[in-house]
C-alpha cells in the first residue's frame, strides 16, 4: 500500500489568497492513501524542504506530493529534497495549483479550491504508480572528431583543443583551408583571405590538442553519445608525410600536367602537387588518375629527385580507428553548376565564367596574375555583366533558396573589378539585394558610388553572341523594358548547394537532411548546432548557407556544446525515456518507423524461456532516447512505456479526478 | 466464380514439388454450402479444397496460429486478404519467402443467401496485391467509394447516430471473438486485456464495450482491410464495419493515403505524417 | 475537403439526464510540456482569468497520447477533453505533433460519427508565449461543453449503479 | 521494318498537308510501318486546358488507349502541339495515380490505359529511334552547300521534366539530322524563342516582333533557310514573313521547311512531290545552293523506295 505525503504552498499569499489552502489538506486527507498532509507557507524554503524530509522519515512515506507552483519551477528543488531524506527524487509529484489555479481563478475562491483539490488528487493518484529511476550516467570518451577542414572545421577544432579536448580532425583533401582559401578578399572589409586564415591553418598543424588526418574520409561511425567509434580511411598519397620535407623538388620536376582545381582549372598543376603553396600539411601526394608511374609504370623522376626517398608507389589505403565522444561535422558547400542555363549558351560561349573562377582570376597568387581576363582571346575585359541569383531562388532549374551571400560577394567582385582594371564597366543584374550583416549594407551603398556599377533590377532571359561580344538580354523591372547589354564577360553567381555526399555522409552517421541535402539541425531556432542526434554537430554551410562570420560563430558554439557534454567523467542523462517490455513486443516496428532520433534497434530474443526458436523485438538505446513517448502512444500492444508519463500514471491521473 | 479446379492443381504441384509443409483453403462444412477454413498436410487430403464465391474467409489469420508458424505455407488471398497479407509482411509478423501465395482476382463473395457481399460492390482492389500465381482474370482500376452504411449513418442526426450505436454496444458481449478473427491483430496480449486498462473499464458492461470497439477500431485504423472476418464470427452480428469503414473514409479523404495494405512496406496513416495534413480542426 | 460526418454543428447533444442546476462540467486538458504546459504557465504568471473547469494533465509531447486516452476520459471522468500541443513545425521532439494531428483527427470524427459531439473532444496548438491564447481556448471549451450538458453517455457509474 | 503507331492530327489535314506528306514519304524511305492510329480525336490543343483539366487530359488519352491497341511501341506525332498534350496526359497517367484513377473513369467504354506505349515527337522519332546513320544511309542527293537554321520552338523540347528529350534550351538533334543530310547548320541562339504562336491571328504585332526576331538571327547566322518540326512555327515565319519584312523594312528570304521535307529530298525525291508549292517565300533561292536540283520541270531520278512513298501516298 502506498504512503503518500503530501504538502501544500500558501506561496505566501500568492495561493492562499485565492485557495482555501487548509480545506485542500483537509480534502486530501480523505484520500485512502494519503498518511500525512500539511500546509506550509513556502514549501521552497529551507524549513519547508526540512518539512518534507522528516516526514519521509516519520511516516515512512513511499511517494510525495507537493502543491506549489508549476513543476517547471522548482520540481527540481524538492526532487533534492526528496534525495536529501534517501528517497528516490523521482517519486515526487507536483501539482501546479499556483499557475493553474490560483492566479487564473482569483475572482471564484470556492472554485478554484475545489480545482486545487483535484489537482492534487491527481497528482496523488500519479505518484501512487510512480516507479523509482535512476538517473542514467553515460561514460565518455574525451576526444572530438572534426569531419572537414574549411574555416569551419578549422576554428570547431581550435576551439575544442583549445578547452584541452583531443581533437581527431579529418580532411578529406590534402590540404585545410577549404573554398576559405581560395577566396582574394572578404567582404565587408575587403581583408586578404589568406591573411586571415593561413596563421589558423598552421596552429591547427601545431597544436599539441589537435590530430590532423589529411587525404582522408570519415567511412563509418557507430555507437552513441559519448561513446562513439569512427572508421577512417587514409587515402594513398604515395608520399611518406614523416619523411617529406615539403622542398618541393618533386613537384617541379614532374612532367604530367593536370587542370588545377585550386584555380578552378584555369591553369594547370602537376601529377604531384600541393594544392596551393600556403597548404597544412605542406606534403604533395600524388594524383594516382594523372600519375604516369601509377598508371603505366614509367617516369618515377619525383622518386628519383627526392632527397629524402619519400615517394613511395606502393602505398596502400589505410584503414584507422579512433575512439571519440562527439562528432563536429563541417563538410562546407559547394557551387551549383549553371549548365542547365542553356539559354545563357553555358558551355558554349568561353566568356561565361563562375564567380569562383573570377575570384581566382583577381586573386593575387592566382592563374592569371590578379588581372580578370576573357577566356576566349585573353583580352582584359571593359563590360563586364553579373548575373546574381544563377541556381539560388529558381525552383525551375536550381534550388528554392537564398543562397545568402552572393549578394555580398557580387559587390565585392565589382570593387574588385574596379580595382584591377580601371576604366572598365561593371553591369549588375539582381533580384534583390539583400545586405543583412554588420556593415554589408553600408559596404554595398559605398561600392555602388564608388565603383558607379550600373545595377538592373531584373533577370537575364538570354544570352548570345554577335561577333567577339556577348550580348546579355534581361529586364529591367523599374523602368519595365526589355534592355540589351554588349559584355566582354559575363559572371555567374552561382547557387551555394550543400556537397554532393552529404546524404551518404548523413545515413552513416545516423543523422537527417532536407531536400536540398543539407545536414538537419535538431531544432531551427533554439538548437541550430546539434542534431536530433545526440553529440553531433554541425558547423557552416553543412548546415545552410553561410559567410564567413555566422560559419565561424557557429563552429565556436560547437565547440562550446562538445566541451560542455565532455564536461564531467560521465554524461548524466534524464531517466525519463522510454522502455521495451520484450515479453509483449509483436515486432512490428512502428517504433522503429516513428522514433525521430532513430533510438529504436530490433534485436532477437528466444522466443520462450530456453527456446532455441528467435523473434524479433525492439530495443532502445538508453543513450540516445530523448523521452518524447511517441513510440509509447503508436504501440499497440502497450510493449513500451515512458518513464515518468507511463499509461498507469496517466490513467491513475484521468480517473481520479 | 470457381477456381476450385485450379486451386487444386496449383496445391498438388506445390506438395508433389515439396515446395510447402501445410496448405490454407477452404473445404465445405459437410451439411450446407457454407464454407470454413481448411489447413491440409498433405496430397491426400486436396480433394477437400475448393474455391467459390463462398469462399468467405480471410485466410491470413491462420498464418498467426501454431499450425503453421515456421511452416512453408500454401495460402490463398482474394483481393482484401492480400492486403492483410502485405501489412503482416510490413509488420514483421510472416515471412515472404516461407509463403506461397495463390492471388484471386477476386469477383466477390456471396453471404448466405446467395447475394454478393455487399462490401465486395464496394471493393477497390478485388485483384490480389501480392501473389506468386494468379487465379482468374484481373480487374479494371476502379474509383474509392464511401462505404454506403456509413454514408447513411452519417446522414442521420447526431442522437439518431448515438441511439444507433448505444444498442450497438449494449448487445457487445464482450467474447472478442472478432479480435481473435481478425488476421491484424496479433498482440501477445492485447491492450483491453492489459491490467491498466480493465483495472477502470469494468466487466461486461455497455461502457466497457464501447472502451474496448473503440480502442480495436482506433488500433485498426489506417490498417483494416475490410475481409469482414470480425463480422462474420461476431456471435451478435454487430455491424463492426462501421467504425473501421467511418476511419478508413477520413483517412483516405483528409491525407491522401494508399489504402491500407495496398503498397508493400506502407504500415497505415497513423504511421507517417504530411505536413499537407489537415489542420483546421485545431484551435 | 468534402467530410461525409454531416450534422457536426448541432447545438446540443439530447440530454438524457437534465443538468442539476449547479452543475459544471470536469474538462480534462492534456498538455505538452514544452509549448502548451509552458503557455498555460504563462497564462498563469500573467495573471489572466479563465473558468476553473479543466484539470490539467502533463505529458512530454502531443505524440505521447494515445487516442486510447481520450476514450478512457470520455468514459469515466470526464465531460469533455481539451488536447494542446506546439504548433506544426515547432514540435520540441521534432515531429511528433505530426503524428499526434492525424490520429486526433481520426479519432474526433469516430467519436463523432458513434453520437459524441465534436466539440467533446477539442484540439489546440498553443506555444509557450501564448498565455492569451491558452486562456481563450479554455473559455472556449468549457462554454462549449457547458452548452451540450453533462455526459453521460457510456460512462461506468451508469452501469454498475 | 520498324513500326510506328502515328497520330497526324488536325494541322495535318490542313495547313501543315506537306508535312504530314513528307513524313509518309520520308518513313517509307527509312522502311518504316506507320498505322495510324483508328478513329483519332482532337487532342484539346490549346482550347481544352483553358476551359477543363478533365477534358484536357481526357481528349488525348482517348487517343493514347486506341494507340495501346495497335500493337506498337511508339506513336509518333509530327505537330508540336499535339505532342505536349499527349505527352503530357501520358506523364500525368504515369506519374499521378490520383487523377489517373479520374481520367481513366472519364473514358469508360474505350478501355483501360496501361502506359505500355512510348509518346515521341515526329523529331525525336527520326533522332532516337531511327539514328543519324539510318538517315545518312539513304541521303542520295546531299543538301551539301545549303546553311540552315533549326528552329525548334518552345514544345518540342518543354517542359524537360516531361519531354525527356534533348536540351530545353539549346537543342541539337534536328541540326544533327540536317547535318546528317549533308548541309550545314548554323549556330543559331534563337532556337526556342517563342514565335508568337497562334496570337498570329488575334494579336498579330505580337507575333511579327517575335517572330522577326526569330527570322533576324536566322539571317544573321548565315542560314538561306530556316527548318522547322511545327506547323505552327512553319506558318508563323513562312505566312507572316512578308508582313515581317514590311514592318521592319528587310529583306530576309528565308524559306521556311519542314525537316522532312528536306530529308525527303535529300532521300531524293522529286521536288514537286513535296509541295513547295505550299509555301509563301519562295524555295527555289535556297534550294539553288544545294546546285543540282531546281523545283522546275526537269526530272530528278528517284531512288526506288521515294517512288514506293509516292505511289503509297496518292
Amino acid at each position: 500500500m502506498a504512503r503518500v505525503g503530501v504538502f501544500v504552498c500558501f506561496c505566501g499569499a500568492n495561493i492562499a489568497d485565492y485557495v482555501d489552502v487548509p480545506m485542500v489538506v483537509e480534502e486530501t486527507k480523505k484520500i485512502r492513501e494519503v498518511k500525512f498532509a500539511i500546509e506550509y507557507k513556502y514549501m521552497c524554503s529551507d524549513p519547508g524542504q526540512q518539512l518534507i524530509r522528516e516526514a519521509i522519515v516519520q511516516h515512512r512515506l513511499t511517494s510525495i506530493v507537493v502543491a506549489a507552483c508549476s513543476p517547471r519551477m522548482h520540481e527540481k528543488t524538492f526532487r533534492k529534497a526528496l534525495s536529501d531524506a534517501g528517497m528516490n527524487p523521482y517519486l515526487l509529484e507536483v501539482a501546479n495549483i499556483r499557475e493553474h489555479s490560483s492566479w487564473v481563478h482569483q475572482k471564484d475562491k470556492k472554485a478554484a479550491t475545489e480545482k486545487a483539490a483535484d489537482l492534487v488528487r491527481m497528482a496523488v493518484a500519479k505518484s501512487i504508480a510512480n516507479e523509482q529511476l535512476f538517473e542514467i550516467s553515460v561514460p565518455v570518451t574525451k576526444r572530438a572528431l572534426v569531419i572537414g577542414g574549411g574555416i569551419a572545421g578549422i576554428q570547431a577544432a581550435l576551439d575544442i583543443a583549445d578547452a584541452r579536448i583531443p581533437v581527431v580532425l579529418v580532411e578529406k583533401s590534402p590540404s585545410i583551408g577549404g573554398k576559405m582559401a581560395q577566396l582574394d578578399e572578404t567582404f565587408p572589409t575587403l581583408d586578404c583571405s589568406q591573411c586571415i586564415l593561413t596563421p589558423k591553418m598552421v596552429d591547427v598543424a601545431s597544436h599539441p590538442y589537435i590530430e590532423l588526418i589529411p587525404y582522408s574520409e570519415v567511412i563509418e561511425l557507430e555507437g552513441f553519445v559519448g561513446n562513439y567509434k569512427a572508421r577512417i580511411k587514409k587515402k594513398a598519397s604515395y608520399v611518406n608525410f614523416a619523411t617529406c620535407t615539403g622542398c618541393g623538388a618533386c613537384w617541379q620536376k614532374c612532367p604530367v600536367k593536370v587542370p588545377n582545381e585550386y584555380n578552378m582549372g584555369i591553369d594547370k598543376r602537376k601529377a604531384i602537387y600541393t594544392p596551393f603553396p600556403q597548404a597544412v600539411p605542406n606534403k604533395p601526394v600524388i594524383d594516382a588518375a594523372y600519375c604516369t608511374m601509377l598508371l603505366k609504370g614509367k617516369c618515377g623522376i619525383c622518386a628519383k629527385v627526392c632527397q629524402v626517398g619519400a615517394i613511395d608507389f606502393k602505398m596502400q589505403e589505410e584503414i584507422i580507428e579512433r575512439e571519440i565522444g562527439a562528432v563536429v561535422v563541417a563538410t562546407g558547400y559547394d557551387l551549383w553548376d549553371p549548365k542547365p542555363y542553356e539559354e545563357y549558351g553555358v558551355g558554349r560561349f568561353k566568356d561565361i565564367i563562375t564567380s569562383l573562377e573570377f575570384e581566382r582570376m583577381v586573386s593575387a597568387n592566382g592563374p592569371t596574375n590578379g588581372l580578370p581576363v576573357r577566356p576566349s582571346d585573353g583580352k582584359i575585359p571593359k563590360n563586364v555583366v553579373f548575373i546574381k541569383c544563377i541556381g539560388s531562388r529558381d525552383e525551375a532549374k536550381g534550388i528554392e533558396y537564398c543562397s545568402k551571400i552572393c549578394c555580398m560577394y557580387t559587390t565585392k567582385h565589382t570593387i574588385l573589378l574596379h580595382h584591377k582594371v580601371h576604366d572598365s564597366h561593371a553591369y549588375v543584374f539582381y533580384m534583390d539585394i539583400r545586405a543583412a550583416g554588420k556593415g554589408y549594407e553600408e559596404f554595398v551603398k559605398k561600392a555602388q558610388v564608388d565603383t558607379a556599377a550600373t545595377y538592373l533590377r531584373g533577370r537575364v532571359s538570354k544570352i548570345y553572341k554577335k561577333e567577339d561580344k556577348l550580348i546579355v538580354r534581361g529586364e529591367d523591372s523599374q523602368i519595365g523594358q526589355v534592355v540589351e547589354v554588349v559584355a566582354d564577360l559575363v559572371v555567374l553567381a552561382t547557387a551555394v548547394i550543400p556537397p554532393k555526399d552529404n546524404p551518404e555522409l548523413a545515413r552513416m552517421l545516423g543523422i537527417s537532411y532536407d531536400k536540398y541535402g543539407y545536414l538537419s539541425e535538431a531544432h531551427p531556432k533554439l538548437r541550430p548546432v546539434e542534431t536530433a542526434k545526440a553529440g553531433i554537430f554541425l558547423a557552416g554551410c553543412t548546415q545552410a548557407p553561410k559567410d564567413i562570420p555566422d560559419t565561424v560563430a557557429q563552429a565556436s558554439a560547437c565547440a562550446a556544446k562538445v566541451c560542455g557534454l565532455f564536461a564531467g567523467d560521465t554524461m548524466k542523462k534524464d531517466p525519463m525515456i522510454s522502455t521495451v517490455n520484450t515479453e509483449f513486443c509483436s515486432g512490428c516496428q512502428n517504433c522503429v518507423q516513428v522514433c525521430p532520433y532513430g533510438a529504436i534497434v530490433t534485436e532477437e530474443v528466444p522466443m520462450g524461456h530456453g527456446s532455441k526458436e528467435m523473434r524479433t523485438v525492439a530495443r532502445i538505446n538508453e543513450g540516445v532516447c530523448q523521452g518524447c513517448g511517441s513510440c509509447v502512444a503508436v504501440c499497440r500492444s502497450m510493449a513500451i512505456s515512458l518513464a515518468g508519463f507511463t499509461d498507469h500514471q496517466i490513467i491513475n491521473e484521468i480517473v481520479s479526478i | 466464380m470457381d477456381y476450385t479446379k485450379q486451386i487444386r492443381e496449383i496445391a498438388t504441384k506445390l506438395f508433389t514439388e515439396e515446395k510447402i509443409d501445410v496448405f490454407v483453403g477452404y473445404r465445405t462444412t459437410g451439411f450446407d454450402e457454407n464454407q470454413v477454413p481448411v489447413i491440409i498436410t498433405g496430397l491426400e487430403e486436396i480433394p477437400k479444397l475448393i474455391f467459390n464465391d463462398k469462399s468467405v474467409f480471410n485466410l491470413t489469420n491462420y498464418l498467426k496460429q501454431e499450425h503453421t508458424r515456421n511452416k512453408r505455407v500454401g495460402l490463398i488471398v482474394k483481393g482484401c486478404d492480400s492486403r492483410s497479407l502485405n501489412l503482416l509482411l510490413t509488420e514483421n509478423q510472416v515471412k515472404r519467402e516461407k509463403l506461397f501465395v495463390i492471388g484471386i482476382a477476386c469477383e466477390g463473395v456471396c453471404d448466405d443467401e446467395g447475394n454478393k457481399m455487399q462490401h465486395c460492390t464496394e471493393c477497390m482492389f478485388p485483384d490480389a496485391v501480392v501473389f506468386d500465381e494468379m487465379v482468374g482474370t484481373t480487374h479494371d482500376a476502379r474509383l474509392y467509394q464511401v462505404n454506403a452504411d456509413v454514408r447513411e449513418l452519417a446522414s442521420k442526426s447526431l442522437v439518431e447516430r448515438r441511439e444507433y450505436f448505444e444498442t450497438v454496444f449494449e448487445s457487445c458481449i464482450r467474447c472478442n471473438a472478432c479480435r481473435h478473427s481478425c488476421p491484424l491483430c496479433y498482440c501477445a496480449k492485447c491492450v483491453i486485456d492489459q491490467e491498466t486498462s480493465t483495472l477502470y473499464h469494468g466487466a461486461n458492461t455497455t461502457s466497457s464495450a464501447f472502451h474496448a470497439l473503440m480502442t480495436w477500431s482506433l488500433h485498426l485504423a489506417g490498417r483494416c482491410v475490410d475481409c469482414r472476418n470480425c463480422e462474420s464470427a461476431c456471435p451478435m452480428n454487430l455491424p463492426l464495419h462501421l467504425l473501421h469503414k467511418q476511419n478508413e473514409s477520413v483517412i483516405y479523404e483528409n491525407f491522401q493515403e494508399h489504402m491500407a495494405g495496398v503498397v508493400e512496406g506502407d504500415r497505415g496513416a497513423f504511421y507517417k505524417y504530411s505536413m499537407k495534413d489537415p489542420d483546421d480542426f485545431i484551435m | 475537403m468534402e467530410t461525409i460526418v454531416k450534422d457536426q454543428h448541432v447545438s446540443i447533444e439530447k440530454p438524457e439526464i437534465a443538468a442539476p442546476p449547479d452543475w459544471e462540467p470536469v474538462i480534462i486538458g492534456i498538455l505538452c510540456n514544452w509549448c502548451s504546459y509552458a503557455g498555460s504557465d504563462l497564462t498563469g504568471t500573467s495573471r489572466i482569468q479563465y473558468p476553473p473547469n479543466i484539470r490539467i494533465i502533463r505529458v512530454p509531447c502531443t505524440s505521447r497520447v494515445d487516442p486510447w486516452f481520450l476514450i478512457k476520459a470520455l468514459q469515466t471522468t470526464a465531460d469533455g477533453v481539451l488536447v494542446s500541443g506546439c504548433h506544426p513545425g515547432d514540435c520540441h521532439y521534432i515531429t511528433g505533433n505530426y503524428y499526434a494531428r492525424r490520429r486526433f483527427l481520426v479519432t474526433k470524427k469516430l467519436l463523432s460519427f458513434i453520437g459524441f459531439h465534436e466539440n467533446r473532444i477539442q484540439f489546440s496548438w498553443v506555444s509557450a508565449a501564448e498565455g492569451p491564447k491558452f486562456a481563450k481556448v479554455v473559455a472556449k471549451v468549457t462554454d462549449d461543453i457547458k452548452k451540450l450538458g453533462p455526459l453521460h453517455l457510456y460512462k461506468k457509474e451508469n452501469f454498475e449503479k | 521494318m520498324k513500326k510506328l503507331t502515328y497520330y497526324p492530327g488536325c494541322s495535318s489535314h490542313g495547313t501543315s498537308e506537306e508535312f504530314d506528306k513528307t513524313v509518309k514519304m520520308v518513313m517509307t524511305s527509312l522502311d518504316v510501318q506507320m498505322e495510324e492510329i483508328p478513329d483519332w480525336n482532337c487532342c484539346g490543343a490549346t482550347s481544352a486546358h483553358t476551359l477543363s483539366e478533365s477534358l484536357a487530359y481526357a481528349l488525348p488519352l482517348r487517343n493514347l488507349v486506341l494507340a495501346e491497341k495497335l500493337d506498337n511501341k511508339t506513336i509518333a506525332i509530327p505537330c508540336a502541339s499535339c505532342y505536349q498534350r499527349l505527352k503530357v496526359t501520358k506523364y500525368h497517367m504515369d506519374n499521378n495515380p490520383e487523377l489517373a484513377l479520374r481520367i481513366n473513369t472519364t473514358i469508360v467504354g474505350e478501355g483501360t490505359y496501361t502506359g505500355k506505349v512510348e509518346v515521341k515527337s515526329m523529331l525525336q522519332y527520326c533522332y532516337e529511334e531511327i539514328g543519324l546513320e539510318a538517315i545518312m544511309a539513304r541521303v542520295t542527293k546531299p543538301l551539301s552547300g545549303m546553311k540552315l537554321a533549326c528552329y525548334y520552338g518552345c514544345l518540342l523540347t518543354r517542359p524537360k521534366a516531361i519531354t525527356q528529350f534533348d536540351s530545353p534550351e539549346y537543342p541539337i538533334s534536328m541540326d544533327r539530322i540536317v547535318e546528317a543530310l549533308g548541309a550545314q547548320a548554323t549556330e543559331f541562339d534563337y532556337k526556342t524563342e517563342c514565335c508568337g504562336a497562334s496570337f498570329s491571328i488575334s494579336n498579330t504585332e505580337v507575333v511579327i516582333g517575335l517572330s522577326g526576331k526569330i527570322l533576324e538571327m536566322a539571317k544573321e547566322s548565315g542560314a538561306d533557310a530556316i527548318v522547322v518540326a511545327c506547323p505552327l512555327c512553319q506558318s508563323n515565319l513562312d505566312m507572316r514573313q512578308p508582313d515581317i519584312e514590311k514592318h521592319f523594312g528587310k529583306q530576309y528570304h528565308l524559306p521556311v521547311f519542314y525537316f522532312t521535307q528536306l530529308m525527303a529530298l535529300a532521300f531524293g525525291a522529286d521536288p514537286k512531290e513535296l509541295m513547295f508549292n505550299k509555301h509563301i517565300v519562295p524555295v527555289e533561292e535556297a534550294l539553288a545552293k544545294i546546285g543540282k536540283v531546281e523545283p522546275g520541270p526537269e526530272k530528278i531520278k528517284k531512288p526506288k523506295k521515294a517512288l514506293e512513298a509516292e505511289s503509297e501516298v496518292e
